[in-house]
């Protein structure tokens, strides 16, 4: 099935005109943090402002060039070297810029959103002292976000990378107050690090392999490399990947990053950032097609975090947590459509775009009625709010139409091609995958029924004193336009944007596979329709306010599967030994053989003898030994 | 007489120093078996400039025994220092600084 | 020259290691035990077990100042030695180089006599 | 009986002349300068000296002439010269951090090092001026690090190793406060330091055993050349490593960083992690590019696992430490470790990233001390780790200031931890040394969780009542701070000039 046409070569054009100044897409926002930090408190009555007019200033600059980008015939990219970061010997390293259309799309995304949900947050934020360092940061993660994408080579993608990672665990744990807050930072920021690991390794592999890390030196010289080292580069890629987009095995950080304030979920931890790794992959296009295991490791991956987000999604009662173990579902289906390669990157992009409008108006759909609910987040105790929230409700209301995928709206254009093109896999994967996919259909349809019929609708459950009000206009003028982008952008996007994308991703053929389109279409439509009912049917009468008894399967899902045991005991544990072991090592070991063959024989004066032994001696030994252990093994290496 | 035999001994010598090193007790006599590792060095130094039939190792030896006397100077200030306030110059009792 | 001279010192290395651990594991199984008060007293507590140096027969720290002074002016003979042997050889050179010499011994020496160093009381 | 002179280039040597002057001047100075003076006198002397020499060392650096001087025991040449450069530039931070008496009456040292620790006399000494011998001590060390870093033979190395390590021990004994501790990093550092210089020194004397000479060019042609045993030369080579690795600390032979740098006054635990390392590694760098390059199959592997335990060892170790001054020694170690993976690459980019590393971490460790001297309360300062929570509270500058330098640390990009961690990966993975590379970034993933958890527990905790409060900054620590924070962050966003210069230095001259 791998009939990809790339051309011969990869070959970005130098930019010229207007397009030379891409740089100022992220030098502006950054100059707007650095001033907000830098003023301090004096800019404590304006700083939002700046905030936001930074990012729409941004966001009217993307459009300009957009459309400068596409004014341009045959290759459609604009490369600018702005200096050289590493100019020395055999190491290159630039600090260039690259905007092409797939990069094109992700700065109106990240520029787009980012611009409502900064207007949105002046309201959100309006009563809290920290609102100018809120926006600072926030300024902060568009910045280092459009250095993510606009970057010409692998090294200054790590730099946005580890940056939207810096200003994520900043935002996370934004309310320091709460100790939850903090852990969650710190649980976002040790995972991330684990696939940053793995990221800057294959790096490294690919400077050694090719001597260099820009994108078209990459995407140009891996068919000079062995499969074997192209699975390898394209695993640790995919680490990474899965590192910041909440995959399989590293999940679990997403949905406590909810910690921090609405609008950082709405932005960072549904829209733009944890998509990074469904960037990085459809970029690394050339990677990933190269090596068949490795489309087969990235689909088996997208297919498991999709079912596994989808089931945890149906037990949790925290409305911010359905939705974060939804994303993470979510970008499973984006991860299954990178991984099947061909025409699916495209409509993987797409999913991504749309999930970014949709995703987004949810999340801060989910701000407003907590605004509205005295920061009550348990969806046990909503119920009946539609009459209080109308706007809301609608704008959410569309949101979920959009997820679960009816059609017209923008998931039934974005989310079926991908199941259509999962069943489309040749070999009995393509079964598996495809059946997946299509329960994850169902399974979020359920879902999600259940989250909006339990919040907006069924008997009100709210504790005394509460008082649901609709959130005030800054909060719900973002709402409406994103609901017009979650009805609106599937159909737009569904062929346009496929199109724009083909010089990135590849030009493919029409493939007929084993099932048709209206088919897949069918069988989709009735598993989504066998969970809406069911969830209306269990939830339109609200629910126990206590959470029940339930079955294993149920308290699984209750435990987030039982992911953060499984991470302690992998990874945690055998870290926390060698730490110990280590110490012991150091301060006892030496002191301990010694005392320790004493203590044996000598008995009661052991103790005696240890109060004595002093460290210089114990140290000396050590570098005895070393020096010993030295000496032996260079004899070894050259006599042996 | 083989000259290689010298360098035998102050390898024996230098080993005896290490040794030492590791198992007295007084900061003194710990920095006495460091300055018989030091004259081992000189020994072999000696013995090699013989073999090789070079002058170099000689003048080496000088430099390493001025350099010794220097370090001496410097070991015994500091260890007069601090027996001074410890009353004890055995080298297991400074221990403050730890894990 | 053939390998076989080197290859005892390794061996004496290995004996080394061994020999440490072996008299560090053996000393509290042979040695005599002999506890007296000042091995026991517990110098946590933060009494001073003995008044002042004086006594217990130890020396006056102003000995080991002196030897030390002594040692390390002493030892500089060394370079005065082989000059003065081949002087003529050197020439004005090396008369400017040993008096540089001397000079940085002068300096130090200043420095303890100005510093008190050489007054015994 | 005749002579051949040596001919002497006393231009090439001046850096290091202007500074041994300056030192026995300062020597003088103490001894004929009345009390109250002479701390006035020491300081701008130290200065005008380290400028001066600073300025020579630029001189050199524009005659682009390498030389071989003093009789082959000296070579002046692109890398030496940047090393010189480098420890002239961090010595005068050093300095600053040295010169601070603001913080503390006095100064962080003790008035009278040889009064008794804790008795009367050291009560009453508490508000005296500090020795004012520390000054030409830093100098005599610094004149040696710069002699260890052109060194040509063997016998000069051994020199200039006594030579700055000497006064080194010294100066570790002379903290105001904690003087026990104080007294026991000295003790400690000085048994084992000359422990390890026995070791190099016996080294010397199998090498000159097996090469019949002691300098760099003649060891090089005598590997693979020479006809007597190898045995005699692998003996040699590692017990020279031994030497060498004590210093860089590297595991094992690292134990006494942590005591030491607890220890020893804070300025001085400074002092020694910029411009010790600079110094130990360029001397490394050199024995092992210019004299045993022809032998680096067999120490490679050997000096591999040695750099691949420092990594690890020194990153795990730093998780469990609850003082700071520990943390950031054992972050030293881990430091070593990354820089020996550079040294390793045995090609040119490994020379010239891993002294680009030496310098961004030298001032990047300067500030991170220079703020820990800041933190302080009645006692001294704290460096318990528990004393410092909430810190983000009561003074957020500083304690901006410090998360950024533990971002640097921990290797974020546009600081310059980033760029030298890269650069020496790189030229490793360049060197065929990728089971290296991937142990260095498992291990930097490691370290940067202790770090995380300093700022963690500055911005993210409540101050308590025994929260100490940061001084202000005299003059000379505000210096020192401010340069350690732009070099850090300039060499992160702009290393550009910075790698020219390296480049430049080209290779080393045999």
């Amino acid at each position: 099935m791998d009939n990809i046409q790339y051309s011969a070569a990869v070959e970005y054009a130098a930019a010229s005109g207007t397009l030379s100044s891409i740089w100022l897409l992220f030098a502006i926002p950054l100059a707007s943090a650095a001033v907000l930090f830098l003023l301090g408190r004096r800019a404590d009555k304006w700083g939002h402002l700046l905030g936001v007019a930074s990012v729409v200033a941004t966001f009217v600059l993307g459009l300009v060039y957009f459309f400068q980008l596409k004014g341009l015939s045959g290759n459609r990219s604009a490369e600018v070297d702005l200096f050289s970061f590493m100019p020395v010997g055999s190491l290159k390293v630039d600090f260039g810029l690259l905007l092409d259309p797939l990069s094109a799309v992700f700065v109106l995304l990240i520029t787009g959103v980012g611009s409502l949900i900064h207007i949105y947050a002046v309201g959100y934020m309006a009563h809290d002292p920290g609102r100018r360092r809120f926006f600072a940061f926030f300024n902060l993660f568009i910045a280092a976000m459009l250095l993510l994408v606009l970057g010409n080579n692998y090294v200054m993608l790590y730099f946005g990378w580890e940056g939207v990672g810096l200003a994520s665990y900043l935002l996370i744990s934004f309310f320091f107050d709460k100790p939850s807050a903090a852990t969650a930072g710190k649980k976002a920021f040790l995972m991330n690090r684990v696939g940053d690991a793995g990221f800057a390794i294959a790096m490294f592999l690919m400077f050694a392999q090719l001597g260099s890390v820009n994108y078209d030196d990459v995407f140009n010289g891996v068919n000079q490399l062995t499969q074997g080292t192209v699975l390898v580069m394209g695993l640790l890629l995919l680490l990474g990947a899965c590192g910041k987009s909440g995959q399989f095995p590293l999940q679990a950080w997403l949905p406590d990053a909810m910690e921090g304030p609405t609008p950082v979920s709405a932005l960072i931890h549904a829209a733009t950032m944890v998509t990074a790794g469904v960037y990085l992959i459809a970029r690394s296009n050339a990677v990933f097609s190269a090596n068949a295991t490795l489309q087969t490791v990235v689909v088996s991956i997208g297919a498991l975090t999709l079912l596994i987000g989808c089931v945890i999604g149906c037990a949790k009662d925290d409305i911010k947590r359905v939705l974060a173990y939804s994303t993470v579902s979510q970008i499973g289906y984006m991860f299954l459509g990178v991984g099947l390669g061909g025409a699916a990157y495209a409509l993987a992009i797409i999913h991504l775009l749309a999930h970014g409008f949709f995703k987004a108006g949810m999340f801060l759909g989910a701000g407003s009625v907590m605004h509205g609910m005295q920061d009550q987040v348990d969806i046990r105790r909503f119920g009946g709010l539609w009459k209080y929230m109308k706007i809301t409700w609608i704008t959410f209301g569309l949101g979920y139409v959009a997820i679960i995928g009816l059609p017209p709206l923008s998931g039934f254009f974005t989310k079926d091609p991908i199941i259509l093109a999962a069943f489309n896999r040749p070999g009995w994967t393509g079964w598996l995958f495809g059946g997946a996919a299509l329960l994850g259909a169902g399974l979020t349809a359920f879902y999600m029924t259940r989250l909006f019929v339990l919040t907006f609708h069924g008997p009100k459950r709210w504790t005394d004193g509460q008082h649901p009000h609709e959130s005030p206009a800054v909060m719900t003028v973002p709402l409406v336009l994103l609901a017009v982008g979650s009805v609106a952008s599937g159909f737009l996007m569904s062929t346009s944007v496929v199109d724009w994308l083909t010089p990135v991703l590849g030009k493919h053929a029409e493939e007929h596979g084993r099932l048709g389109h209206w088919t897949v279409t069918g069988m989709t439509m009735a598993v989504v329709a066998l969970g809406l009912a069911a969830g209306v049917l269990l939830f339109r009468k609200g629910t126990a306010l206590e959470e029940q008894p339930a079955g294993p399967v149920v308290t699984a899902a209750r435990n987030n599967l039982y992911a953060d045991t499984f991470n302690e005991l992998v990874f945690e544990l055998p870290g926390r030994y060698l730490t110990r072991a280590l110490v012991f090592l150091d301060n006892r070991g030496i002191d301990g053989v010694v005392n320790g063959l004493a203590a044996m024989v000598g008995g009661g004066s052991g103790r005696l003898r240890r109060a004595q032994t002093g460290y210089v001696r114990s140290y000396a030994l050590s570098m005895l030994g070393g020096a010993l252990l030295v000496v032996a093994a260079l004899m070894a290496v050259t006599l042996g | 007489m083989d000259p290689s035999y010298y360098i035998v001994l102050s390898a024996a010598l230098f080993t005896i120093g290490a040794v030492g090193v590791l198992i007295r007790r007084n900061a003194i006599v710990v920095f006495m078996c460091i300055e018989l590792m030091l004259n081992a060095a000189n020994l072999a130094l000696i013995t090699f400039s013989r073999m090789n039939g070079s002058l170099d190792g000689q003048i080496m030896a000088f430099f390493v025994m001025v350099v010794a006397a220097a370090e001496v100077v410097i070991g015994l200030a500091i260890i007069m220092s601090i027996f001074r306030t410890r009353r004890s110059a055995s080298v297991d009792d400074a221990n403050l600084l730890k894990y | 020259m053939s390998l076989s001279p080197y290859v005892p010192i390794v061996g004496l290395f290995a004996l080394a290691a061994a020999f440490a651990l072996f008299s560090v594991a053996a000393a509290p199984l042979t040695g005599p035990r002999r506890y007296n008060r000042a091995k026991l007293d517990a110098y946590e507590c933060g009494i001073e077990p003995t008044p002042q140096a004086a006594g217990g027969g130890k020396f006056p720290v102003k000995f080991y100042l002196t030897a030390m002074l002594f040692i390390v002016f002493d030892i500089e003979i060394i370079f005065l030695y082989p000059w003065a042997v081949s002087f003529n050889a050197l020439g004005l050179f090396g008369f400017v180089e040993m008096v540089l010499f001397i000079g940085t011994v002068f300096v130090a020496y200043a420095y303890v006599w100005r510093r008190g160093g050489l007054d015994w009381d | 009986m005749t002579f051949k002179l040596p001919a002497i280039d006393y231009l090439a040597l001046a850096p290091m002349l202007v500074l041994f002057g300056a030192a026995c001047a300062g020597v003088l100075v103490d001894a004929l300068v009345p009390r109250e003076w002479r701390y006035h006198v020491q300081v701008p002397l130290s200065l005008v000296a380290l400028l001066a020499s600073g300025g020579f060392v630029v001189a050199l650096a524009n005659r682009k002439e390498h030389v071989v001087t003093a009789g082959s025991a000296v070579v002046i040449d692109g890398p030496g010269l940047f090393l010189q450069g480098s420890i002239v530039v961090l010595g005068i931070v050093a300095l600053f951090l040295v010169a601070e008496r603001r913080l503390e009456p006095g100064g962080a040292f003790v008035a009278q090092a040889a009064v008794v620790a804790g008795s009367e006399a050291d009560r009453k000494q508490m508000r005296k001026p500090g020795v004012t011998e520390v000054y030409p001590m830093m100098l005599f060390a610094l004149a040696g690090m710069m002699l260890f870093c052109s060194a040509n033979d063997l016998l000069t190395m051994f020199v200039a190793l006594e030579v700055f390590s000497l006064p080194l021990y010294l100066l570790c004994a002379l903290a105001r406060r904690r003087r026990l501790l104080s007294q026991e990093a000295a003790v400690k550092y000085f048994l084992l330091g000359a422990f390890a210089s026995a070791f190099f020194l016996y080294g010397v004397a199998m090498i000159y055993g097996y090469a019949g000479k002691v300098d760099f060019r003649g060891i090089n042609e005598a590997v693979l050349g020479s006809s007597n045993s190898k045995t005699l030369l692998l003996i040699g080579l590692a017990m020279l490593a031994i030497g060498l690795l004590f210093k860089v600390a590297a595991v094992p032979f690292h134990v006494w960083t942590p005591d030491v740098y607890q220890g020893a006054p804070t300025p001085i635990t400074a002092f020694m992690a910029a411009c010790t390392k600079v110094a130990a590694f360029g001397g490394l760098l050199r024995v092992l590019y210019v004299a045993f390059e022809r032998s680096s199959w067999d120490f490679r592997p050997t000096l591999g696992v040695i750099a691949a335990a420092t990594m690890i060892v020194g990153a795990v170790l730093a998780v469990t430490q609850t003082d700071i001054k520990r943390l950031l020694a054992y972050s030293s170690v881990a430091n070593a470790g990354y820089l020996l993976t550079g040294t390793l690459s045995m090609n040119r980019d490994g020379l010239k990233y891993t002294m680009f590393y030496l310098v961004a971490y030298g001032f990047t460790v300067l500030a991170a001390f220079a703020i820990v001297m800041l933190v302080r309360d009645s006692d001294g300062e704290a460096t318990h780790l528990a004393r410092w929570a909430g810190l983000g509270r009561r003074s957020p500058v500083f304690a901006s200031l410090f998360t950024f330098l533990m971002l640097a640390f921990a290797g974020i990009p546009l600081t310059s931890g980033f760029t030298a961690k890269f650069g020496v990966f790189a030229a490793a993975v360049g060197g065929n040394m990728t089971w290296l590379v991937i142990i260095g970034v498992l291990s930097s993933m490691i370290l940067a969780f202790p770090y995380l958890r300093v700022v963690v527990l500055m911005w993210l905790s409540v101050p308590g009542d025994d929260t100490p409060t940061v001084s202000v900054p005299g003059a000379f620590t505000a210096a020192a701070l401010f340069v350690g924070v732009a070099m850090t962050l300039v060499l992160g966003v702009a290393p550009n000039q910075a790698l020219e210069l390296v480049n430049d230095a080209g290779a080393f001259l045999r």
